[in-house]
């Protein structure tokens, strides 16, 4: 990181950059830590009209300061919602196409935006069992995502051990061949680089550098090859609004230690 | 799996449905679940989890039980631990992603000493509602081309015979057990939810037999006045225990919120050592315990207090 | 009609044969008219654990004497209910193998059971169209059947004009070929008799006739040949018990005229 | 006549989703519907049934439309009659058991003036819910072996790739309107729906457009203290108008009972002469009123007072 004034913690920066990829009057479905965190934020800040979605069935909540929820399951969720609806019905918003945007955290993906919540090795025989997929894979094969993830080299891998949640699935045509005929990945939000997915082989490019970040930055701390225009731009560093609102939200650095 | 039409009408059918007094306790209930049948858990994660009722059957020694939940929390790590289950179907299954990775289902899994069985969150849901509803199936958009559909071989696609697209078909899921925990309910087994309902509606329905716990029992009559709030239908019920703080160490929307304190205590317990860990939890706080109201006493009163007027907030605005 | 002391109408014959056709403790799915007087009949007679469910989505409600609702679907049919759910719901009960038995009016029925509320004449062409099949055709397509109407030759058919709600369709085995594997026709109550149907054939059969009621007079008022035995038995007439309890619900006579 | 999943997505994902004030009058909320539209109408014979907005649709001089209901009463007789419809979808249609076979649908249906399309109750209902999950169909059992599913040529049968049963595929179905009366709805369109639900909720879901007409406006506040209580969520909603007494003559639970005897004049009137009877009716009460006030004065305050009287009557007990 070599933001200068680096007066943020890494979560911080993801949070402030994920927010600002909301649009005001969206419908967004939320996952649990950073996206809900960020959703709030994006609406006390530029998209107050951000309408939240999350998967324990709560349509159109105030996630109230310092009360973060630690699941979305939680009546902490549900505080001045406009509706709750069972946890099926609220997946279905997705499946007829009422939401705008799902997003999500991530801890494996790979070139072609496919999401591993679930193995590390192999799934009959794993290093690692991990919780599983929850909402992810219903909300990425059902409506366009952005995902929030720190970017590694550990975490950015060519081709992930398993499938949890569908980005482009082995690029091109796959994903839509598979029966996935709407939605797909449309951006990574890291704590590096706005990242997107080449329209014809659903591969992924860099969209803009954070402040002081390099390509050759962002290349290293990925384990496969990005698509990098010698043009990128850059985005602009956390206002002090933007970090002094998240701060409020979350003053326990629940999501943002 | 898929329960065929005909020997889930007869199992229905002969089912006593009338309007009849079911109040029971915990341990009576237990008589309603018999070893290696397959319990569906009401709730979600760490909210409205029939805690009490898994506490019984778990004392009850019940054995090789198959679990579904939508989402799997602590309750996953002591159904495995006390080999009450060795098999859950979810789609997430930790203790809260604030407390990080189970320690105790990474023990178990990865050992092949349980089964966690991995399904989308919808697709579970919409497998419960096609028992719901008496069809073998439900239609759905999801799922498909990944590998959590690769890993499962009892799934069916496709091509719509109306619009010419792929469709995935998910098999009805009609649990021989459920257990729901609610706010209030009527002896016969009429329930009222309040907040967030989960799959817990489909679920009931979709079920062979159903134990309610409530927070309280009211009368039929406070049922009559408001119908139209009554959630489940007491013909679905075999059995309603009066059971407060039934969900502790987690929540029941607008009467406690999750005892954190416990949840991070239990946490550290097995961060280490998880084996050790959980089982002198279990040994503590299931086994140790005379009734429920001692399990209540030894999570003690204060953090109760301080869950129930969190829980209670929720109406203050 | 030769019932002795005839102090009562067809239809409160009707009302009193078929409220006797229920079991106490049974889940009933009611339409309006007789079935809904009935049912609440039973209730206050010998089955007051009787559950009645209306197609609008009440379960379970007690109807106030004097005040029957003019369809299934009115706040009326929703007093002192148990719960209300949507029509889907409802009607999916029938589905689950939740309810005992469905129990309707009919305008036209044949040997088979099936019942037409349809067409009079060709469903092309029709010399009246009638209303349709309301919840008939899903009810009697999922669940056990119990049918009232006064038997007359020109509703008692050989074969109906069209079959709305499905009985044993053309006998043997083609209701469950067509796909109905579950319910069918049990019991079909008249002013004149109470009919059954046989086993193997799914033609009806004479169950039991009212008192003063000949075999004859049954055949004579049937379209078709019915199946009567020899020894076939007598129904008790109406008590007076009985008829009070009718007339304290419909005082107005709205169904039994 | 089902929609392909992309075009359902792309109507929906177009329509302005946000949280905005989408209150109007009758006669603005006609520009939401464009003759040859499918409409479909909430509540179920005479219960909830969206009055006010189908008489603002008469008077606006609609043509064509194709109307579905659950169960068509009253108004179908007027949808005919007007020329504001000339198809309607149903699994009943008449005015009402009491008063007999209605003598307008008879001449409209045998004389092929227009279409009264039967499908099971049951059926209609899954549509709707499929039309509500976007999914392309529902899977049910009932209906096979009938003459009504064999008027029908979008039925597909199968063989269940589980269990091998029959089963029916009926398809889903997406109004381009729905038209639905509620108790109480914010200006965003939040509305909640006391006692019955008839196929109201599955009905908003699939819709393209919704115009939901309210006894009363409340604020979102309100809404925000329970929201466990909204049945239709905001951004399903178009408009929102307040109409009270917006069902008369019908029914709308808990605040009036219909006007029995307003319907008995209008059965008497259309008995012997049908056409006539329905003329002089939409001229009387359709077409020669100022605004919906004026119709309701002429139907008059006596009976609708009796008639709010019985409707609140159902929450003394």
């Amino acid at each position: 990181m070599t933001i200068e004034t680096k007066n943020f913690t890494a979560s911080e920066l993801l949070c402030v950059m994920s927010a600002r990829a909301l649009e005001d009057g969206q419908v967004v479905f939320a996952g649990v830590g950073i996206p809900l965190l960020a959703a709030t934020l994006a609406q006390r800040l530029h998209a107050p009209g951000v309408t939240i979605l999350f998967e324990g069935g709560t349509i159109g909540p105030h996630v109230v300061p310092g009360q973060l929820p630690p699941t979305t399951n939680e009546q902490r969720c549900t505080r001045k919602a406009n509706m709750l609806v069972s946890i099926t019905e609220v997946l279905l918003l997705l499946q007829r196409g009422y939401v705008d945007v799902g997003f999500m955290g991530g801890a494996q993906i790979d070139q072609y935006g496919n999401l591993n919540s679930s193995f590390i090795g192999s799934a009959d025989d794993p290093s690692v069992r991990l919780p599983g997929t929850g909402g992810g894979n219903d909300i990425s094969s059902l409506t366009r995502m952005i995902v929030a993830m720190p970017q590694e080299k550990r975490r950015f891998v060519e081709s992930v051990d398993f499938i949890t949640s569908p980005g482009y699935i082995r690029g091109g045509t796959s994903r839509r061949d598979s029966g996935l005929i709407a939605g797909g990945m449309y951006r990574v939000v890291t704590d590096l680089a706005i990242l997107g997915f080449d329209d014809d082989t659903g591969r992924m490019r860099v969209e803009a550098l954070h402040p002081g970040v390099t390509p050759e930055q962002a290349q290293e701390n990925t384990g496969f090859e990005l698509i990098i225009d010698s043009s990128v731009g850059t985005t602009e560093p956390p206002t002090e609004e933007e970090l002094a609102a998240l701060r409020h939200l979350d003053p326990d650095k629940v999501y943002t230690a | 799996m898929t329960q065929d039409y005909l020997s889930l009408r007869e199992q229905t059918q002969s089912r006593d449905r009338s309007l009849r007094d079911k109040v029971m306790t915990l341990e009576e209930a237990c008589d309603f679940v018999a070893d290696g049948e397959h319990v569906s858990l009401g709730g979600s994660t760490a909210s409205r989890t029939p805690f009490a009722m898994i506490w019984a059957l778990i004392r009850a020694r019940k054995k090789n039980l198959f679990f579904s939940r939508s989402i799997v929390s602590t309750e996953g790590d002591l159904i495995f631990a006390s080999g009450v289950g060795n098999h859950i179907l979810t789609s997430w299954f930790s203790q809260g992603i604030v407390w990080g990775v189970s320690r105790v289902m990474r023990h178990f899994t990865e050992n092949r000493l349980a089964r966690f069985e991995e399904w989308s969150h919808m697709s579970i849901g919409l497998r419960y509602r096609a028992g719901a509803m008496g069809v073998p199936f439900m239609p759905m958009r999801s799922m498909m081309g990944s590998d959590v559909a690769g890993q499962l071989d009892n799934l069916k696609e496709m091509t719509c015979p109306f619009t010419g697209e792929k469709i995935l078909l998910v098999p009805a899921l009609n649990p021989d057990v459920a257990l729901i925990h609610v706010q209030r309910c009527d002896p016969y087994g009429n329930a009222q939810l309040d907040g967030l309902t989960f799959m817990d509606i489909d679920m009931a329905m979709a079920a062979n037999r159903v134990i309610i716990t409530t927070e309280r029992i009211i009368s039929n009559d406070q049922i009559r006045r408001r119908p139209d709030q009554t959630r489940i239908p007491f013909f679905t019920v075999d059995a309603v225990v009066e059971a407060p703080y039934g969900c502790a160490p987690h929540e029941c929307f607008g009467v406690y919120e999750p005892l954190f304190s416990h949840m991070d205590y239990y946490a550290e317990l097995t961060r280490k050592e998880p084996m050790e860990g959980v089982k002198t939890y279990l040994d503590e706080y299931f086994y140790a315990p005379k009734n429920w109201t001692e399990y209540l006493e030894l999570i003690g009163l204060e953090k109760l207090l301080d869950a129930a007027r969190r829980g209670r907030s929720i109406y203050d605005d």
